[in-house]
């Protein structure tokens, strides 16, 4: 599973990307984001606040119910504020 | 619709002619270009990065653009949005849109300019005499994408 | 804000440039240009004429202009408005408006734009295959005049 | 008093300005367009519709019964079409 990080959550975390092995106990974002937590203090301040993380599985929003698969791509990042 | 994601800079004049061409069948052509302005709040901003998710970022823009054709009757458009470092004063973004209605030109570059604010993922990092931080979403953006929502 | 009335063709890059100059002020630019279009109806455009109140024309912009600047927070404007022969493409209106407000330089642009079509002395006589006629005012710019009165 | 006429109005009555002295018995535009009437064919095709008539007295939209002096400059013109 690739995972790709932006913005804020690219700086906290240190890193724009890392591929990892999905555990079979996660089924979903947040389940995802919960195991992230757990992989250090930059995980924890990258994902402290779940108002201000955006996730895109293979590019597209999705909510953190989302289902996921080891094949995926997810990205997370902070509200968008472009233009 | 045309969309790119570039670093470089771009030309109004060059995409509004590219877009019309010998066309004589146009009635409006409404433009809104985005620069870095040099203030934010009460800090003089001295740079901007803009960062984005390469593909989704056109992905998303190239939708946006064709909800604007399937809601208003357009003759054509170019979205151009920037990335990369810049100064206050350059350019970020343009949306060119041609109609024969002044009215449906005007909404549609309104509706993209709105949806791509909050749906688009590009994000700005100001440097200013205060040191850098991360430009922070404004709920006032999510509420002119929702009002779109009729 | 710049006001003309002219009979020349007006370059939009070389407008904006003049307004904005050397600012960093600016976070936001929009634009609308009218264009004669070839058809109107179901008859072909081939030619059309503009006739102006000279004086009174530059009069009513300036005083439309005024009220936009009342209204949105503005950083400078330009209107300019062709009269006399125009062909099927070419450029008729040029509105730019310049404001650190996305929202405000869209509103200000097309207010505008609809005071304009029913308070500028301008009048269109377009020629087609089936010989020439005055352009009838349309009910629905004076109701979108009338929308802009809250 | 100098009287202007546009577009429409102008190609009926046949020229696009005229000076004329304002009659005593006339007070207002909507005098005026009755006096005008009176002056031909064409100034009666000019003036047949009344709903399709704009008038600027000294460069200032008026309604019909805006009262006149004489060094009054009046134009009459069909509603505007331009942008």
């Amino acid at each position: 599973m690739e995972l790709l990080y932006f913005a804020r959550i690219r700086e906290d975390i240190g890193q724009s990307s890392e591929t990892i092995s999905l555990p079979d106990t996660i089924s979903d974002v947040s389940g995802l984001i919960d195991h992230l937590r757990e992989q250090g203090e930059n995980y924890q301040a990258a994902f402290k606040n779940e108002t201000i993380i955006r996730v895109a599985v293979n590019q597209t929003y999705v909510d953190f119910d989302h289902p996921l698969v080891d094949n995926d791509e997810i990205a997370f990042f902070p509200p968008m504020t472009g233009g | 619709m045309k969309v790119q994601v570039q670093d470089q800079d771009f030309d109004i004049a060059a995409e509004i002619k590219e877009l019309c061409g010998e066309r004589t069948d146009i009635g409006a052509i409404v433009t809104f270009t985005g620069l870095v302005c040099d203030f934010h709040g009460n800090d003089k901003v001295q740079k901007m990065t803009l960062e984005h998710f390469p593909g989704m970022a056109e992905k998303q823009l190239e939708k946006i653009c064709h909800t604007a054709t399937e809601r208003w009757p357009l003759q054509g458009g170019t979205v151009i949005h920037r990335y990369g470092p810049l100064l206050p004063g350059d350019q970020i973004v343009l949306v060119v849109i041609l109609s024969a209605h002044r009215e449906a030109a005007f909404n549609a570059a309104e509706f993209i300019m709105d949806w791509l604010k909050t749906n688009a993922p590009f994000w700005k990092k100001e440097q200013t005499s205060k040191g850098t931080h991360w430009v922070e979403a404004k709920d006032a953006d999510l509420i002119k994408t929702k009002g779109w929502k009729e």
